[in-house]
């Protein structure tokens, strides 16, 4: 008798348990949906401020650049993303100065790990969150940075720039020198943000 | 005693027409004629039914999903399966090495060969009948337990393992549930009398064949509908195909249009037992008529049988639907024990309650007579 | 430990032991089975869980550290270091007849460092093929890609393997074949969409019921081990979100304690808060993905689809704070390298109750389920022997009784000041497994509404030296992710990168157990207990 | 065909990356001369196939799981019809490639590749699968799988977010909405 008993209460609790999983379909049926119709929002689609989807160099009005060459990006990039070639040229008042060349960096490669924008020294680049592209061709990925005749931007004098001409050279002990700096910029890039956060 | 006041919009009429026009003919042609234009509308109609079923599927599950579905391609993303269709239809037919090949050529036209054959004997509207054997029910029966054949030719012929494993898997399930969807049209056979299915709608008129036999009827109405989901091969009872594991079952190799029969083959499946469920228990393409209330009968007879048919079987494929995207899989021995152990012997027993209610007299149009 | 101490040096009396961070004791390669037995045996604390069998490549030596640990405490350990006798030729004994686990790792050791363990019934590499040239974690590889070139013939599966036998007191090399010849194999995998990544099971069926089981690996063992030993260390640390890319900021957690821990890094208190809080976000997304994979596995389409759609909402929190939803690069050495946005809290807070929510539903539509309950109740058994055995943690190993929470039993961060139940059943099988993973997000809910309004205001980041350099040493982190015990061991020497780096990745013992429970069961139910025991390839391969 | 007739909804066409290519493949296309009614044709059959380009998942790591959130309910890549995935490579017209490929996987996606059915395309998703990314100095990795297969659509990301893919598989619905298959053989 008692096999009956748990035959009948097996197939009424299974149809129950059947039942109940259908009510919550059910119900979905009717809830609001929460797709986001990428491409038809495309003027109201809200992109994190910080998402990384590629590396941008910020040129002012006066197309002029902060990147100094020093090429403690290229160093710090665990897996050669990017390629900074520099020149040494001549300025007026005699002294050799390096200048950047071209900034190339590779989207196709690039593992957005942000090593590169918290270790730059003068601020010169940083992730934007453009996230439109895809190609047809793979060369199409690998990117110049600067601008077409873009220069640096002159400092004022005050501001001592860091030692950056050296690693260019040593390429074997790169990250010494940078590092000082890398701290400052840690805690120097997330600080404005913070202060809502902790009121209590 | 069928309706007897003028409906414009049925269909009837039509088939009356090409009925007389061509009498004049001598037999041979007539026949040939007929059958040809025949042949023809219903592969038509089963073309356009399966894309619709396969948009609506797509738009139904989505729904179901908390998405929107296809909304890209046409307004409301309505030709979505028509793109599909060109798509599928330009695809490419891959020739494999170390194939049966006649079988496997074969085995996809025996798959949608069935289900027309199947499809054909339905009644959609009044009048809209193909052939109306007076033996409808043991021929639907009979037929599409064809489409297994095509099943196991691909996964047999098609030199792949998880192909042949799903074969394997669809001819168990098949003969089990095969058993069990007789029995329930069996029983409702005993309840009206009749296997032709015209006769079976008529006597529909007042009382479906679902609160005819109350009790019974509503368990062989459960029944069939399980074990015909069961014999289509849809969710939960996808076993032969079970994406997550055996890729695509027995139609792993086939790609093209051949992919596509099965895959048209599989929602037509689900229109024929939707459609066979609302001919034998919902009264077919009957309007909801009630004894007695003139007005409401005329009212309800205005909207014609055909549409009637559809929206009844619409109502029955939301069903599945909605059984299919709540439910996971079952496994191939739940598949069985729930067949075997549970379904059939409730079927047995169906059966001789149901030959009890009629003989004694307990069927509802028995016991309230004037109600009916 | 005295009592231990003195166990060792009565096994094996030339044995060296040092105190260091862990205690460690070498022996040579012959007598190492043999004190790893006693201390297995001993009934006082029985050493009986491996957590971490790391090849060496030592420089004159190959050798092998053990890092062993008691079941009844997992926060005992001690490490066992021998080195093999010949560089040419290096042989071990095996310790697989003690540890299961060992299996797989000891395959890997003969991968990637060409050393062969004696006794070991399977000896084929693991990750490479078996025509590989060379052996990649020596320090004298060959890197040169014109003796491994890319090929695009597909090789033929040889059940057969090379062992290496101990027979009255002599080596006897010879093979042994995998499959009988008359089995009927299927390939699931390497592309197969229910084997959650590239792994890839040769199965022998007899009819519907597994017979046998190989396990291949490799498919996507990218050498994360031998690149990190050319990095630096804050280079190092975007590989650990790769290898378990659903636990990545977990992962990424236990890298930066080791360094930490060895550098004598002190992190400050907001950023122990805001890992913590990132941690037991991502645990919850990991385990949301495991719940969705898995009823996937089964054949419930609408709920993964459910599974994912409240999975989304803790990727716009990580997408917020630090610009990346799967892959989040949050931890660096010292600190986070994101300070939490505005809203953060807001979020997180309005994200609790509708998980809670959520949980319910799914315990309407899926845990009671009678189908599902078919598919997931006595299925799949792992005893709790067999758990430790084969060293199974996180919620699988706890699904069979066996307490292994890290966060539990070795606090770290500010685990100890958090209250959390540990979440313990005792039936071993998949359904127990797929509870405890709901029980779990439950959890870590009650953690995160524990931290989230008390985040101390403060740096989010230690200054660090300029180049990072640990001192010489061996160092050992172990960390809680989503899939069970994750490891870090750093064989350091001084410089800025390391000598040796290695993970030891829950997922390997995952599926160095599905052989075993998927013994004698369906086909079908060889996906449900994938699905349940949720591995994640890349974390195997490494 | 040109160009500036090639429309996708939700984006104008000059706001796509890479428009040269297409430029370029149009003349390739068009050098072989144009048929008026082949051309009508074409479109209406080029329509079909870009809308209903099924995806065959081959997913090795990370990028699979970024898939997934694309398929699931918040992005829902339905909406193009995409979501009927093949898991048989003989039913799929596009696969998706997410994820490192390494040495011992080589011969296989080559081999999942011949399997499928023309006219196929290759989608590349994420760094790894486009050069090899974080792992391309590693001895058993391949550094780009157009080193094996061709590719049609690169999506860079490490891994790209949803809405990254939804707009590489529009770039290759603007390929696909080129392409000749009366008049030339293109593939």
């Amino acid at each position: 008798m008692d096999s009956v008993s748990k035959y009948f209460s097996g197939l009424f609790t299974g149809i129950g348990s059947l039942l109940k999983g259908m009510s919550v379909t059910w119900k979905e049926l009717w809830t609001p949906k929460v797709t986001r119709q990428y491409p038809e929002n495309r003027e109201t689609l809200v992109v994190s401020d910080r998402f990384r989807a590629e590396l941008v160099m910020p040129h002012d009005a006066n197309n002029e650049h902060a990147c100094t060459a020093c090429g403690i990006c290229q160093m710090n990039c665990p897996n050669g993303t990017i390629v900074v070639t520099s020149q040494i040229i001549e300025t007026e008042d005699g002294k050799k100065k390096k200048i950047l060349d071209t900034h190339q960096w590779d989207l196709g490669m690039c593992t957005f790990c942000n090593l590169c924008v918290i270790t730059c020294p003068s601020d010169a680049i940083k992730f934007d969150n453009n996230f439109e592209n895809a190609v047809f061709t793979r060369s199409k990925l690998i990117q110049k940075l600067n601008a077409e005749g873009s220069k640096l931007r002159e400092k004022k004098k005050e501001e001592k720039p860091t030692a950056e001409a050296k690693p260019v050279i040593e390429v074997k002990a790169p990250v010494a020198d940078a590092k000082p700096v890398v701290e400052k910029e840690v805690i120097a890039k997330v600080k404005p943000e913070e202060p809502k956060a902790e009121k209590e | 005693m069928i309706l007897n006041y003028s409906q414009p919009l049925e269909l009837d009429g039509v088939s009356k027409a090409l009925d007389t026009s061509l009498s004049a003919l001598p037999d041979f042609w007539r026949i040939l004629i007929e059958c040809v234009l025949v042949g023809v509308v219903i592969l038509t109609t089963y073309a356009v039914i399966a894309l619709i079923l396969i948009y609506a599927e797509r738009k139904i599950t989505a729904f179901f999903q908390a998405r929107y579905g296809p909304n890209r391609v046409g307004k409301w993303g309505l030709l979505q399966s028509v793109a599909d269709t060109i798509k599928i239809l330009l695809k490419e037919i891959i020739r494999i090495n170390n194939v049966d090949r006649f079988l496997f050529f074969a085995a996809p036209f025996f798959m949608v060969c069935a289900s027309v054959m199947t499809f054909g004997a339905i009644a959609f509207g009044k009048g809209l009948l193909a052939v109306d054997f007076n033996i409808g029910v043991l021929y639907v029966t009979a037929v599409s337990s064809l489409g297994i054949i095509g099943v196991l030719l691909a996964g047999w012929s098609s030199n792949n393992k998880y192909s042949m494993i799903g074969a394997m898997r669809s001819g168990a399930q098949f003969v089990s549930y095969e058993l069990s969807a007789g029995f329930a049209l069996m029983t409702i056979v005993v309840l009206t009398g009749t296997m032709q299915f015209s006769e079976m709608i008529e006597k529909q008129q007042y009382c479906w064949n679902i609160f005819n036999g109350h009790i019974s009827s509503m368990i062989a109405f459960v029944i069939y509908i399980i074990s015909g989901h069961a014999e289509t091969n849809r969710g939960p009872f996808d076993l032969p195909e079970a994406e997550s594991e055996l890729t695509a079952g027995y139609h792993t190799e086939y790609s093209g249009i051949q992919f596509g029969f099965y895959y048209l083959a599989e929602y037509l499946n689900m229109f024929i037992i939707a459609g066979i469920a609302t001919t034998v228990f919902l009264g077919g393409y009957m309007p909801i008529q009630v004894h007695g209330w003139e007005g409401f009968n005329q009212v309800m007879n205005y909207i014609p049988s055909y549409v009637w048919f559809f929206s009844k079987t619409g109502v029955l494929i939301f069903l599945s639907l909605w059984v299919r995207w709540s439910f996971p899989r079952l496994r191939i021995d739940q598949l069985l024990a729930l067949e075997w152990k549970y379904l059939l012997p409730i079927n047995l027993v169906n059966i001789v309650v149901m030959v009890i209610l009629v003989l004694t007299g307990l069927t509802l149009t028995d016991l309230f007579p004037s109600l009916f | 430990m005295e009592k231990i101490k003195k166990l060792i040096l009565d096994t094996v009396k030339d044995a060296v032991i040092e105190e260091k961070q862990i205690l460690t004791v070498t022996v040579s390669w012959d007598k190492l089975h043999l004190l790893a037995k006693t201390l297995k045996d001993n009934a006082e604390l029985p050493f009986d869980f491996l957590v971490m069998l790391t090849g060496v490549d030592r420089g004159e030596t190959l050798g092998v550290n053990y890092l062993i640990s008691s079941s009844t405490d997992i926060s005992v350990e001690v490490i066992l270091k021998t080195d093999a006798a010949d560089r040419e030729n290096p042989l071990i004994y095996t310790v697989t007849d003690l540890y299961e686990t060992a299996h797989l790792n000891e395959r890997e050791a003969f991968a990637l460092l060409g050393i062969r363990f004696i006794n070991n019934p399977d000896m084929r590499r693991f990750f490479l093929n078996s025509d590989w040239t060379g052996f990649p974690l020596r320090k004298d590889y060959d890197p040169n890609p014109e003796l491994n070139p890319v090929s695009i013939e597909s090789k033929e599966i040889i059940d057969i393997t090379p062992r290496i036998m101990e027979v009255d007191g002599k080596l006897v090399e010879d093979t042994a074949n995998i499959f009988e010849a008359d089995d009927y194999i299927i390939n699931i995998g390497p592309q197969h969409p229910s084997t959650h990544g590239v792994m890839h099971f040769r199965t022998a069926l007899d009819g519907e019921i597994i017979k046998k089981i190989d396990v291949h690996s490799g498919y996507i063992h990218r050498g994360i081990e031998k690149l990190s030993e050319n990095l630096t260390y804050p280079q190092i640390l975007h590989f650990t979100d790769r290898l378990d890319y659903l636990s990545a900021n977990i992962n990424r957690h236990g890298l930066c304690m080791c360094v930490e821990k060895a550098g004598e890094i002190e992190v400050p208190e907001r950023a122990q808060y805001i890992r913590v809080i990132m941690d037991e976000l991502q645990r919850i997304s990991s385990h949301l993905l495991a719940w969705a994979a898995m009823t996937n596995d089964l054949g419930a389409t609408t709920a993964f689809i459910y599974g994912m759609r409240e999975r989304e909402h803790i990727l716009e929190i990580f997408d917020k704070t630090c610009g990346g939803r799967l892959i989040i690069n949050q931890n660096v050495i010292g600190g986070v390298m994101f300070d939490i946005y505005n809203e953060f809290q807001q979020d997180v807070k309005a994200f609790i109750p509708y998980m809670r929510e959520k949980l319910k539903e799914y315990d309407r539509f899926f845990s009671h389920n009678v189908i599902a309950l078919g598919r997931m109740i006595g299925i799949g058994n792992m005893t709790k022997e067999e758990t430790i055995s084969y060293a199974v943690t996180g919620p699988a190993g706890r699904a069979s009784g066996w307490s292994c929470d890290i966060r539990k039993h070795q606090p770290y961060s500010i685990y100890g000041q958090v209250d959390f139940k540990e979440v313990i059943r005792t039936e071993g099988d998949s359904y127990a497994r797929y509870l405890n993973r709901l029980d779990e997000i439950e959890e870590s809910l009650h953690i995160i509404e524990q931290l989230i309004d008390n985040i101390p205001a403060g740096e989010i980041c230690a200054k660090t030296k300029a180049i990072i350099k640990l001192p010489v040493g061996e160092f050992y982190q172990r960390i809680e992710t989503a899939k069970g015990e994750f490891g870090v061991f750093i064989e350091s020497r001084g410089e800025k990168q390391p000598w040796r780096l290695k993970f030891r990745s829950p997922s390997m013992a995952l599926v160095s157990i599905m052989p075993l429970i998927c013994k004698d069961e369906k086909l079908s139910d060889f996906i449900g207990i994938g699905g349940s025991m949720d591995y994640v390839i890349p974390d195997i391969d490494r | 065909m040109e160009l500036k007739n090639v429309k996708i909804k939700g984006i104008a066409n000059e706001d796509f990356n890479d428009n040269e290519y297409l430029e370029d493949y149009i003349k390739q296309i068009e050098a072989s001369g144009v048929n008026l009614v082949f051309g009508k044709l074409d479109e209406l059959i080029n329509w079909g196939r870009s809308n209903s380009l099924w995806p065959l998942i081959y997913a090795t790591s990370c990028c699979g799981i970024e898939f997934m959130a694309t398929a699931a309910a918040h992005n829902d890549f339905s909406r193009f019809g995409y979501e009927v995935t093949r898991n048989s490579p003989r039913q799929a017209d596009m696969m998706i490639v997410c994820g490192t490929l390494v040495h011992k996987m080589a011969p296989l996606i080559k081999r999942v590749y011949d399997q499928m059915a023309e006219p196929k395309y290759v989608v590349v998703m994420g760094a790894c699968a486009i050069s090899g990314g974080p792992f391309i100095n590693s001895y058993h990795v391949v550094p780009g799988i157009d080193t094996i297969i061709p590719v049609d659509v690169y999506v860079p990301g490490c891994p790209p977010r949803p809405e990254s893919l939804l707009y590489g598989l529009m770039q290759l619905q603007r390929k696909v909405k080129l392409e000749k298959f009366l008049g030339n053989k293109q593939r």
